[in-house]
Parts: structure tokens; C-alpha cells; sequence
């Protein structure tokens, strides 16, 4: 059934219990997102270890649909503490399997549960929904980084 | 489930056979529900076969050829636009074409934010909308404002989501130079009072527009009794195809406005450094125009006409109080509808608990086709303090039956993300 | 009569097969021989099946709905435009729909003559067009320079109807911001020397719009390497239905470029009184869109890649050419022609002592539809010292007995009149 | 022959030998009218008597098809002389006529040679031709009136 193939449990879980989620004071760059389809948004913290080079915290504060809640929950366990370079490859491994239609099995190692979101991206309409969170996240660490 | 018991004024088991796509498969091999008519609709056979006879049989440069297929054509085309404007009760130099309600609104909007326009606004003018405005009824006069200095104002909505009119005789007032609403809310069904707030704009003199996307299709328009300057919608909500909208407005206000778009047959005469204009509704048609989808849109005309527009509407009215009734009964469902008698198929509601786009994709799975998102009118989205709503909207060839398959559906929204 | 011995590149016979309206009798019932594809182009039965395909199996809101036909629709939508973007050579993004080339060229003037917009003219900056310009690419730019103060200039043409360039080095001056020109005359076939033009207009930094109405139907286009900042065009010259027109501009134009019509699917978050956009081409691309009309254009440029564009012109050129002899032979007809190698297939020309009204008259009577008139090109007609012409032009799928058929026909003409 | 339907031997005629070209001193105002599609176009001069009741010339100068040209000419010759109140159904009878798609025979009394433009009115794109002058002498007489 190719319900229970878009909403895996895994997501179902990150939704209802999101791992990370508040605004933290510590951060040196902030990123705010909507997705203009539905109105959806996020504002995302990204807070840096001194030296500029790994994700000390990643917070946010966000409204919307299961899929974007719980890929804002998967991003944070998979990216903090991570360096920014590992991150450019947990990122690129995401988005690639995100934008394949569902045909790119992503490397567990690098994404963890985010692996679950391949049904999500059977359904081009959800995707930008599973990307919110993610795109916030590069552009926050990205302007953090600089 | 039968909630309410009801003549059936619609041989919808015909009707239905006259639209090619409800037969279509969804995922899973479902059959296709097909509940957001409000965002477009579908299109009978004989609006297809109008679009392909005319490129099959006419198809030809309308208005500049002098040859046979021109002549055909350019008939065709003003017969077209006469029965579409007889449909609105306007008469066809009334009428001008375009390619969607946006642009309709836009030509508008452009008359009054345009240098040597005898309407352009000044500072310290007033342009009044309602806050329940599609976004192409808002953002073009937030332009406005912007280009001229006027100021934007807007009709509050109450909390049912009808027009707040206890603040209007302050609204509407010796400042107020357009007035632009909705004749019928996409989100919420709500019918405007168009009576009232016509005839006060008259009073100060202000020209009025109406949004009538959502009214054409569903109901009775009289454009020569409405007591406004324009009207504007889009054939493709009313069974027509893509690509051909609608202004109509009284020849003053066309006299009155400049060309918007400019070139090849709005002209009269040209010269390297000066043209001037036809007369409207001509000088409003720049470009070679869409002859196929104008000649289409009279024959959706002409399939509304033989259903009757009254039983359309009486139809309509059926399955939304069916709808409504049955949303009424289920459990964490909150509905955002108007205290109205006489309202339109679109109903909004909330799942507690469930995102709407969540409540989109289990009836998505169940062959059910509604809409989830901010419907272009995010301004009423913050009013009703959601990020976005579940819309269902109802049409000429909806069943009761698809009814109860959407709130059987929608129980299973409620249990697949457990919620009570 | 034959002229010319040639072999032709095209199965002619079998292209005629696929444009049922070549099958339609005219007045007298005769065959009609359709030689005004400048105007508008035929339709292959693939066009039409794509367009009413849409219709059948995935109508729906495209970019707005999550629901199962919204996501077909769109998908359609979004490949259709990739595909007719690579038959330019352009990128998707690049790729703006509209609805005719018309809308096409006032969106970009648009850009020019709107307060806060970083490419506002001011006066004593120029615009450069030509003597030669459809009124779709000249009135636009008349109004821009009403409306900001640029100076409007144009390349005048010579009598043998070519660009003038000899005065050129001062027409393109640091002065000039916009140079905007057709590609191929809609009137004369003339192709212009865009290498030549865009270099300099790059060399002063000005921006460079084609105007390739003519030019993509007929030949292979190139965005990519024609070093041009935007190109319209529209998709019923090229085999396409009617309401679909083409901006193609590099990204860095559309970024600096505001949105023109404005509404839904443009924005990015609207509030009560402020909204923000969406980035280029939907900040272009306001309210319900003609996405049956972009399938339908994919499905000609399958058609046309299928024949290969090469073909087409090597087709085009030999009847260009066959028709040019026969004329020659003409006694009292005068052929405006560009001494040029490479030309398009529109043919203009007069005859002594006839009016083009009185010409296309006999030869319609014929069942022969070319076009009589000023051609939107009324400076273009002044320069010629005629009021109007008569105007042949050949598409893929016109034979070279079409030729004779139309020559025999113009001797008529000369006999009807009684003219020597 | 639909041609010939078109093309009467009297509009020719008209066309080969115009009646009363040619733009007169004489005259209170004058009107001009351009064919937008085919860039046709006449001046036309109206002077009417001191009592403003009487058309005494119709003078014009005129580029055009046959079926324009003509149609002056035989405006010349119906109108040159009757009062403003004959002008009046003589224009009537005629554009009547050129409005009926030749289904509307029209009165030879009022119009004279103008019933042979009946096969014109058969031809949409032409019907602009034949009413050129007609709409020049109904503007510059109205004007020449007031
Ligand atoms: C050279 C040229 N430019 C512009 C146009 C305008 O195209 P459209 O009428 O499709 O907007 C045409 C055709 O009419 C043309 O031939
Ligand atoms: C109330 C209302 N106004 C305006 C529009 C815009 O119509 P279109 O997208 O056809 O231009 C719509 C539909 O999208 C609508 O529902």
C-alpha cells in the first residue's frame, strides 16, 4: 500500500516526537522558510563551534504537515555535531534521493532515518515539504559559516 | 449514509458520461472523486470537440485575413464572444477577452496606476478590497497602491467568515476611488452582498468590480443588473478550457481605460513614433488571439444553458448541505463556513490534529481529489488563524455517493493518524 | 510548369496527411491551398490529440493541487516547457509562458517603463528597433518611451528591404539601453545580421531582445549561442495552439526584471499589505495557467524535430525559390525582396494596377489563402511607398503545385482586372 | 460565379471612372477614415447649403480596392444634391444592406447603383471596403451640420 510506503513509521515518530525542536539562544545565523504552496514555514538555528568547521546545535521553530516536522526532526539528529563537511554530504545524499522520484536508495550511514523519506519523494507535490527544513539548514550554516 | 433526503434536479448519471476524465484511474485503481471543481473544472466532450473542430475546419488568422478560413474564423470568434457576454447578460462589445481572470484583473488594475490615464490614482485615493481576496484580487492593487501612493483598505471579515460591514459607511467613503471583491469566496462558499456595496460605491462615486470566478460558474449572472462597472472570470472554472478570461465592463469604463497590452490588431494607425488605439473591446486585444479557446468557451456556455443554470445551482446547494451535514457529525472536524442561506459549493474545514496536507494525501490514496493548501488567499488563511485549510468543492457532475466516499475517506484520515 | 528541378527533402504527401484541415473545401469547393503560415500555422492531428489528451486524463490545477491529476498535470506541465526551452537551446528556467509573443515583448517593456525596477529608462536614453518591426515590437516600446522619456530610434531599411547598417556605430550609442528586432520580416523574409548587432549592442552594454516570431518556426534557433539577452516567440506559428507565447531570457534579465501580471502562483508570501514574489519563470507566469496549451506546443515541437528542422528550411527555401522565379516571370508584378542568400519563406509583392485587396479576393476565390494588407507592419509599408501588399507564405507542409496553383491564380488576377 | 456576384460590372465601372474625385475648396468640414486592417484610407469633404439642409458636393481623394473606390463614387453620385433628411435613409438603406450578409435587397430608389454592392455583403472582410466613404460623408456631413 502505497500509503504506508509515503507515511513510514519512522516519520509518523519523528513527527510526533520531534527531536530538537525549539529555538536556542546560541547560533550565529537563522534562516526562514515558507513553502508558498501550502504556507508551511520554518525559522532554523544554526550555531557553530568557534573554529567555523563542525554543527554545534541546529534549532528550530516550525508549523506544517508530518513530512516536513519530522524531516526537521531527522535533519537535526543527523547533523548535529557533525562537521560542515560531513553535513555538504548528509545534505547532498538527501536532496539527491529526494529529487529521484523514489528510484535513489540513500546511504543509511549518511542520512539515517532520513532513508524513510524515499516514499516521499514518489510524490512531487510532498518533496518540497520533506526539503523545507533541509533547505533552511544550508542556508543558515552556510551564512553561519561565513 | 443518507442524511437528508432530495430530488435530484440533475440527471448527474448523464451528465457525467459527457466528461472523459472522471473515468480515469487514480493510484491503487481508484475511481476518481473528483471534488475541486474551485480550482478548475472538467470539460464535457463537446467543449473538446468545439476547440478541435476549429483548428480542423477554420483555423486562420482572426481579424487580419481576408480570405475564407479568415472569414470563418473571425465569425466564429465575435459569434463566440457574443454568446459568452449574452451569458452574463452583457452585450459583446462588453466583453473583452483574455487569457485568464488574473489578467482581467490586471487590465484593470493597470488603468488606474498609469500615467495619462484619465483614472490614475493619487496620493491620499482609496482602493477597498475585502480581506477574503483571492491573491489575484489583491496583490495587483497592492501594486497599485504602490505605484501611486493611493491607499489600500480592506473589509474585515467576521469570525464566520461573511463581511464585516458594521465599519462600511466609514470604508466606503468621499476617498474611495475602486472597490474590488469577491462575488463568492473560493475558500469559504460565502456569497457577497454585491446590492449593498454597490450602491453605496455609487453614492461616492467609486467604480466597483467583481470578482465573479467562482459566481459565473455556479449561478445566475446578470452582469446588466449588478449595478458594477466590471466583472471578471475564467472560462476554465465553468467548463471551458484553459487559457481564455473575461472582462466585462460597461463600454464608459472601457472607453475610459488605456491599452494595457499593445501591438498587432488593438491599432488603429501606426507610425515609427506614434499609434493610436482601436476602439474597445478591440483595443484590449493585442496579439493574435485565442480564436480555438473563446470558440470552446461558447460551447461550455452553450452545455451550461441546456443544463439550466438554476439546476446547477439547485444541485449544488443539495450536496453542499449534504456535505455539511455529514461534516457536522464527525468528530474533531471543524468546519469554516458562513451563516448564510444562499451559499457556494466550496467548504472549507480543519481536521484537530491533522495538517491539511496530511488530510490531502490519505484522500488522495482513496481516489479523492480535493484541495489542501492556502487556496491563493493567505491574507484570510491568518484571519481564520490556520497556515491552510481542506477545501472540497462541488460541481454539476458530483454524486451524492462521492459525498459519503469522501467522509468515509475522511474517517480514515482521522484513524490512520489516530486521532480522536 | 516547372522551373526548377529539385529534389524535395520532405515527404510531403505524407506531413499533409497529419493537418486534417487541408482536407476542408472553400468557396466553389475548392481545394484549399493555404499559403499564409506567416500568419498562423496549421495543426497536426498530434497537436490536437495533446491538447484534448490533457483534458481527458489529468486536468487539473497545475502547481497548486497535492492531489494525484494535480501531480500529472503538472509533471506535464513542467516537461512540456523543458522540452520546447531545449528546442531553442535554452534552459527551462529561462523559459517564460505566455500567451502570444505579443504579451511576450510587453512583458519585457514592461521592465522598462515601471518605477522600482532596476532597468527604468530616463530620458535621453535610447531605444533601437527597426523599420521593419511588427507592431508587437514597436508599439510596446512607443509606449515605453511616452512614458519615461527615452528616445525611441530606429535602423531604417533600404529599398531592397534590408537593415541600413551603414549609419549603425551611431545608431547603437552609449545611449542605447534596449535594441529589440526581428529576426526574420514577417513581410519580406529578410533575416537580419544578429551576430553583427548583438556584438555591438554588447559593446555598449545595451540589452538585446529578438524578435523570432519568424525565424523559430522555420529554422533552427539557438539561444544559447545567438548572444542575445531574450527571444519571444509564439506556438501558433510553429505548429502549436493558439494562447501560448514564449519569453526565453538568461536568468540574469529575469532576476532583474519585475513581475508584470500579478495574482496567484507568482508569489512567494502575500499578506493584507505587502507581498513578495517567487523567483523567475513563475514570477512571470500569474494565475491559472494554459498548460493543456504547453503540452499541445511540446507536441509540435516533437513534430517538428520528428521532420528535423533542417529539412523544413531546405524545403521552405526551395519553394521560396520556385515561387521567386515564377514571379519573375510575372509581367506587372513587383516582388519586394532582400537580395540576401539565406531569406525566410514570407514573399511580398504587388501587382500593377490591383489593389492587394482585389488580388486576394480572385485568388480566394480560387480556394488560395495568402494574406493582404499592412502585415502589422504599417512604417514597414510607408518606407515601401504602398499602402498594403499581398503577402505568400509556405510552411512544411505546401507542395510545389501549390506554387503553380497560386501563379496560375495570379494570372487571373491580371486578366480579371483587365490589366496589362 | 461568386466572383462575378462580387465584382459587378457596375462597381468596375465606378471603380475605373470615380464620379466626382477630387478634393473641392468648398466645403464646412471635412472627415478621414482609415481601414485599420488594410491601411485604405479617404478624406472627404461635405459642403452643404447656407441652410445647412442641402448637401450641395461630396468631394474626396481616396487610396483603395475596387470595392472602396467604387463605393465612393457611387456615394458621390447619390448624395450630391438631396437634403440631410434624404442623406439620412439613403445611408440607411445602404449600410442596411451592407449588414444584411446579402440576404436584405435594397431599395434602387434610395440607392442607385450602390444595390449592386449586394454581393459584397456577402464577404464579411469586405464590407469595411464598401463603407469606408459612407461612414467619411455620414461624420463630415454631421460635422458640416451642426
Ligand atoms: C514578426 C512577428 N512579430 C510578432 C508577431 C506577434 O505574434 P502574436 O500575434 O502571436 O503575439 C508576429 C505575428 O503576428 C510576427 O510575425
Ligand atoms: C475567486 C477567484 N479569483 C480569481 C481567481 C484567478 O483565476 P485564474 O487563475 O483563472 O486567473 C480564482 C481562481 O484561481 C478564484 O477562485
Amino acid at each position: 500500500m502505497q500509503l504506508q510506503s509515503l507515511y513510514q513509521e519512522v516519520i509518523l515518530d519523528h513527527y510526533r516526537n520531534q527531536r530538537g525542536k525549539g529555538l536556542r539562544g546560541d547560533y550565529q545565523a537563522e534562516s526562514h522558510q515558507v513553502n508558498p504552496t501550502c504556507g508551511d514555514e520554518i525559522t532554523l538555528r544554526a550555531h557553530l563551534a568557534e573554529d567555523k568547521k563542525t554543527i554545534l546545535d541546529i534549532s528550530y521553530e516550525s508549523t506544517g504537515c508530518s513530512i516536513s516536522q519530522a524531516s526537521a526532526s531527522v535533519l537535526f539528529e543527523q547533523v548535529k555535531g557533525v562537521s560542515i563537511a560531513e553535513f555538504e554530504k548528509i545534505f547532498n545524499e538527501y536532496h539527491a534521493m529526494m529529487q529521484s522520484q523514489g528510484k535513489l536508495e540513500a546511504n543509511e550511514d549518511l542520512i539515517g532515518d532520513g532513508v524513510a523519506f524515499i516514499g516521499v519523494a514518489q510524490y512531487p507535490a510532498r518533496v518540497k515539504c520533506a526539503l523545507l527544513a533541509w533547505m533552511a539548514a544550508k542556508d543558515a550554516i552556510g551564512k553561519a559559516a561565513l | 449514509m443518507t442524511l437528508i433526503s432530495h430530488k435530484i434536479a440533475l440527471d448527474v448519471m448523464s451528465i457525467r458520461r459527457d466528461f472523459p476524465i472522471l473515468e480515469v484511474k487514480m493510484r491503487n485503481n481508484k475511481d476518481l472523486v473528483y471534488l475541486d471543481s474551485a480550482a478548475t473544472s472538467q470539460k464535457p466532450n463537446s467543449v473538446l470537440q468545439a476547440e478541435a473542430r476549429f483548428y480542423e475546419q477554420v483555423n486562420s488568422g482572426v481579424h487580419r485575413g481576408a480570405h475564407y478560413l479568415a472569414e470563418l474564423a473571425t465569425d466564429q470568434y465575435e459569434t463566440a464572444r457574443a454568446k459568452v457576454a449574452n451569458f452574463v447578460g452583457a452585450k459583446p462589445e462588453q466583453l473583452v477577452i483574455t487569457k485568464n481572470a488574473t489578467e482581467s484583473l490586471n487590465l484593470l488594475a493597470y488603468a488606474f496606476a498609469t500615467q495619462n490615464s484619465s483614472l490614475l490614482l493619487k496620493p491620499g485615493d482609496e482602493i477597498l478590497v475585502t480581506e477574503m481576496e483571492h491573491h489575484a484580487n489583491l496583490v495587483p492593487w497592492q501594486q497599485v497602491a504602490e505605484k501611486t501612493g493611493a491607499k489600500l483598505r480592506w473589509i474585515p471579515i467576521t469570525p464566520a467568515g461573511e463581511l464585516d460591514l458594521s465599519n462600511i459607511s466609514e470604508l466606503i467613503n468621499k476617498k474611495t476611488k475602486v472597490i474590488s471583491f469577491t462575488h463568492m469566496s473560493n475558500v469559504l462558499g460565502t456569497i457577497t452582498p454585491v446590492a449593498q456595496i454597490a450602491s453605496l460605491a455609487k453614492s461616492v462615486g467609486a467604480k466597483v468590480f467583481l470578482d465573479a470566478c467562482q459566481s459565473v460558474p455556479h449561478m445566475s449572472v446578470d452582469f446588466a443588473t449588478l449595478n458594477v462597472d466590471a466583472i471578471v472570470f475564467s472560462a476554465h472554472k465553468m467548463l471551458g478550457p484553459l487559457g481564455v478570461g473575461m472582462l466585462v465592463a460597461t463600454e464608459e469604463l472601457l472607453d475610459e481605460m488605456p491599452p494595457f497590452l499593445t501591438g498587432g490588431s488593438m491599432i488603429e494607425m501606426v507610425s515609427m513614433d506614434k499609434s493610436t488605439f482601436a476602439k474597445a473591446p478591440k483595443k484590449f486585444e493585442a496579439g493574435t488571439p485565442n480564436a480555438a479557446g473563446i470558440v470552446a468557451t461558447a460551447a461550455a456556455v452553450d452545455y451550461l444553458n441546456k443544463i439550466g443554470m438554476n439546476n446547477i445551482q439547485a444541485h449544488e446547494e443539495h450536496l453542499t448541505e449534504y456535505l455539511l451535514a455529514g461534516l457536522a457529525q464527525m468528530p474533531g472536524v471543524q468546519v469554516f463556513a458562513p451563516n448564510l442561506i444562499e451559499r457556494g459549493s466550496p467548504v472549507s474545514f480543519a481536521v484537530a490534529g491533522v495538517h491539511p496536507h496530511d488530510v490531502g494525501q490519505v484522500l488522495d490514496d482513496d481516489g479523492i481529489a480535493i484541495r489542501v493548501g492556502h487556496h491563493c488567499a493567505w491574507p484570510l488563511m491568518k484571519k481564520l488563524n490556520v497556515t491552510a485549510t481542506s477545501r472540497v468543492s462541488t460541481y454539476l457532475y458530483n454524486e451524492q455517493s462521492e459525498i459519503d466516499a469522501f467522509l468515509t475517506s475522511l474517517e480514515r484520515v482521522r484513524s490512520f493518524f489516530g486521532v480522536k
